[in-house]
């Protein structure tokens, strides 16, 4: 039977939602770290055919020490596949093959729209971010994005201050109405407190789970909007045994998603 | 004819003030040597882009070189944001550069469609987000919306990009210009290609012989190169399969540096300014940090399988 | 998990009557063996498709298989005009097919378009010939011309093209279907990934390790990949670079047996019908013309280098 | 000084013509033997830095027997770049690099409009043809394109039964309305008893120099149209002792060139 063991912190129990999220054969888009552990829990657990790319032109990487960016000379050896930017973002994501992508921003608001692009007005930001990157076109064409992010009023504000990446953009019929490609969008917001999932009619988040040691009221007073709540909000599975057996002995023997305590998730 | 001349001598024939230069590299392959002789020779208003930038690209806005970016990311990775970047666009030092921002799908079809010689490409991603109500240098030309002649839908067109000049970084190419690659690719292929001259960078300049014996590995073919410069080690601080690794602490070292104005302006003067060339760089960092740290670099070997293309 | 089969099996498993057919090849691995079996099953109603199309398009559509044909151009190279199509089309034996014509320009970058996910590409070729006034099974759907709405310049918009299957020859692949090849490509990448699923015929399968010892010569991913089959000397009498050379032989004996109704029926029945497999066609080619000529088409060796991409 | 044997043949006469139109440093789409023996008389000759390319996707082959198809097997090992059809019919030829291409066709008319399409009507034709291939793009993208064709009535009528390839269309202005590049075009047509140019006001062939043994007025009388003869119309120079000698020691020892006497040129 499955044991939960209790000397696990937050990032594994992160990941390990990450992971749960993700169905055996799922094409996965992943960044670097954090997305990686899930993809590779779930690839170690449940979704052995899980196949992972990316953006950079990479396909079925076997890195033999974490990638610490989706270029890391380590994702070069012994891949299936290495092309280019336009394979992957191309002709896997753009052509329809990608069922998973994971994203993460400074800002993500109550429709799933993320934002790395500025904080404050674009012409004269408080603080200027990175940019799309790979986010807008995952966001806009991936099956099931799955989001990752610190849960605080600041990082889940009402509205993002600029729309990077669309979430379901302003509600119900607006991707549709955009075009994008039908059965794609967010599908889970995952944070150090709780997951939180979209209402099929309302395409906004609700509280489906709520992390062991977090409160329901805790979680809508950190959230920037009226939180819903599900009639069957529950406590959030903690990490398997095997969960973290994987994690601790197969995927980081040294520990090092402990960086992502207290800390974003990019 | 040999095109090969040095990295000094590439840029000043070149690259001309304002000109659209497109830099490959992610991380892997990127031309460090190239973008080093850039700042050094003070190059004015250029226009740079590619997809995700990086470290190198921070450096040319903090240095002035540059005026104009077509942007999808830019970030110093492990490291976090982009230090000069913010500083430009947040407090206009050394001035603020104009940016024009598209991502990591569009980008690199432009670019392709540039190589392609078409006029515009579609693209399915941006529509329904706020980058489509930010338009920079390119103003209404930056994209389009038509209704799909074919079906009424909704297309976003994207326009071609031909810069003027394309700067790569390979492990091998002949004397002519042959260049040849393996491992990620990012978007140097349609960037090569977009342009209307490259210089090539390499790790070794090899017979046209030996790029005989693998020719599906060459991405731009000879006619289209102007310069070839054999320069080793040249994507320090990134890497180049089979020859070297991410150099991870000379990343924090640029991210320290990098964290203020002056920090910025002293680590230009300690590796660029004050050193002539990449041989002198090499020599800069082995002496300040020893030839066994430059040597911990240096890649295995893990080789493959050699390939016949007889009949 | 595997997905290592016959070709039986494969084209009775993953090629449907009415289906669109991608076939690759150009000269350079025809998937051959592939394209008896599709006659030997009696398929039925197949569109079919490539740039450059020869003697194994011919055979389909002498065979019946055929109803439909987005062509560019097709041809017995050395040995001219392709019989069987010829009749097809001036004589309506044993059907007439329907063809909507492109260019070898065109119709590459409509596999392209469909294997990138875009609903159309611009193109700069076909304008201001008839190409524009016949229009097959498409109708008004073959093309439409725009007015750009970057400089109002006319432009000429393709459909995207995504057949149901495609099916390519290469050197190698492992059983879950990475697919990887050196030398000509004509347009097998685009039309494998255009197709909703790949029949992968090659001459060696190779481990999972092998594969990843070179990964920059993959152009099939195995998610995309239905079926991998092991043929040794699949393209015959086409080539495989680095395996064998065509046999100019073989393409004289098709010309002349297909200059008739009745000689074309006596080469299908000798070499594909009364065949079971590629196996047993090998062994008639041995009984019928000796070990020696089969053994004259294999390839000489001269390999390359090997590369590393280690860091 | 230059010497001109007189034991040659017709092909190479014609092949001599055609490498005298290439300049040194020309990007040149090659197809099978003949054009590919006019550029290598021209890189044997006065354009050493010449360049080829066959549509297939190979750059600068290195064949040691001829090549018998744009894609024989031939052209692999050896050569500068090998890529797949968009790689040169695209990134090369549509990307605006190349200078020369080499057409032939069943009929040329007037403005250079080529026709591999049909002989007779489009829907019950009386011979049907292999179709364009990679000849409309080469028509429509080339800088200067060479066309190679028997001269007689029926190959050069006044119009061609169908518009396979585009030369100069319907005349003056065509090319630009139709939004064909600035600049290219058919250059020349090359027969067995002539070398026609195109007048660049009126852009119909005219009758530039007559082959030896060739007169003005069987050649008006093999033209399908009222062709117009040069004021400085004169002899075309036979081959030249140094190109013989390229054709028959360096480039076809067993003189396979003999095949195209009195047969098409494709």
């Amino acid at each position: 039977m499955t044991t939960h063991p209790n000397d696990y912190i937050k990032p594994e129990l992160m990941a390990c939602c990450g992971a749960r999220e993700i169905a055996d054969g799922d094409v996965v888009v992943v960044g670097t770290g954090f997305p990686t552990m899930s993809a590779n829990i779930a690839k170690h657990t449940h979704a052995p055919r899980a196949v992972m790319m990316q953006e950079s032109g990479v396909y079925d990487a076997r890195p033999r020490r974490p990638a610490l960016s989706v270029g890391d000379a380590c994702l070069n050896p012994g891949a299936a596949m290495i092309g280019g930017l336009t394979d992957v973002m191309g002709m896997f994501l753009q052509g329809g093959w990608v069922d998973v992508g994971f994203l993460s921003g400074s800002q993500v608001d109550r429709y799933g729209n993320l934002n790395t692009t500025c904080i404050g007005p674009y012409d004269r930001p408080k603080n200027r971010l990175p940019g799309s990157g790979g986010a807008n076109p995952i966001g806009a064409l991936a099956k099931r994005c799955l989001i990752i992010v610190q849960h605080d009023p600041k990082r889940l504000p009402d509205r993002v201050d600029f729309i990077t990446t669309p979430g379901y953009i302003d509600g119900p019929g607006a991707r549709e109405k955009w075009g994008l490609p039908r059965g794609t969008g967010p599908h889970v917001i995952i944070t150090n407190k709780a997951v939180l999932r979209f209402d099929p009619d309302t395409k906004e988040a609700y509280l489906a789970s709520y992390h062991p040691g977090s409160t329901i009221d805790d979680i809508r007073a950190a959230t920037g909007w009226d939180l819903k709540v599900a009639d069957d909000v529950h406590e959030t599975e903690p990490p398997r045994a095997e969960e973290l057996k994987t994690i601790r002995e197969v995927l980081d023997p040294n520990r090092m998603i402990r960086i992502y305590e207290g800390k974003g998730y990019v | 004819m040999s095109k090969v001349m040095t990295m000094k001598e590439a840029i000043a024939a070149h690259v001309a003030d304002g000109d659209f230069v497109y830099i490959g590299g992610y991380v892997c392959r990127t031309p460090f040597a190239a973008v080093h002789e850039i700042i050094r020779q003070r190059k004015k208003d250029l226009t740079i882009t590619r997809g995700n930038a990086a470290d190198d690209f921070d450096m040319m806005i903090g240095a002035g070189v540059v005026k104009r970016f077509y942007s999808t990311f830019i970030s110093l990775g492990l490291y976090g944001l982009a230090r000069c970047y913010r500083r430009s666009l947040e407090k206009g030092i050394p001035h603020k550069i104009e940016v024009e921002e598209y991502t990591n799908l569009s980008l690199p079809m432009m670019l392709m469609a540039g190589a392609m010689g078409m006029p515009f490409i579609p693209v399915k991603d941006m529509v329904g987000t706020d980058l489509l109500n930010i338009k920079g240098f390119l103003g209404d030309g930056k994209y389009k919306l038509i209704d799909s002649p074919f079906d009424g839908a909704t297309v976003l067109l994207a326009p071609a990009l031909h810069p003027d000049v394309g700067i790569i970084h390979v492990q091998q190419a002949d004397e002519d210009g042959n260049a040849q690659i393996w491992g990620i690719g990012g978007d140097c292929k349609w960037g090569a290609n977009a342009a209307k001259k490259v210089i090539v960078s390499c790790e070794r300049i090899v017979s046209r012989e030996v790029i005989g014996k693998d020719p599906s590995r060459t991405i731009v073919p000879d006619f289209k190169v102007a310069a070839v410069v054999e320069e080793p080690f040249a994507s320090h601080p990134g890497y180049t399969p089979g020859f070297y690794d991410i150099d991870f602490g000379f990343g924090y070292l640029y991210q320290q540096a990098s964290n203020t104005v002056e920090g910025f302006e002293a680590f230009l003067k300690e590796w660029v300014y004050d050193l002539p060339d990449r041989a002198a760089y090499l020599q800069h960092y082995i002496d300040r940090f020893g030839y066994a740290r430059l040597r911990s670099l240096q890649a295995k070997f893990d080789y493959g399988y050699p390939v016949s293309y007889e009949y």
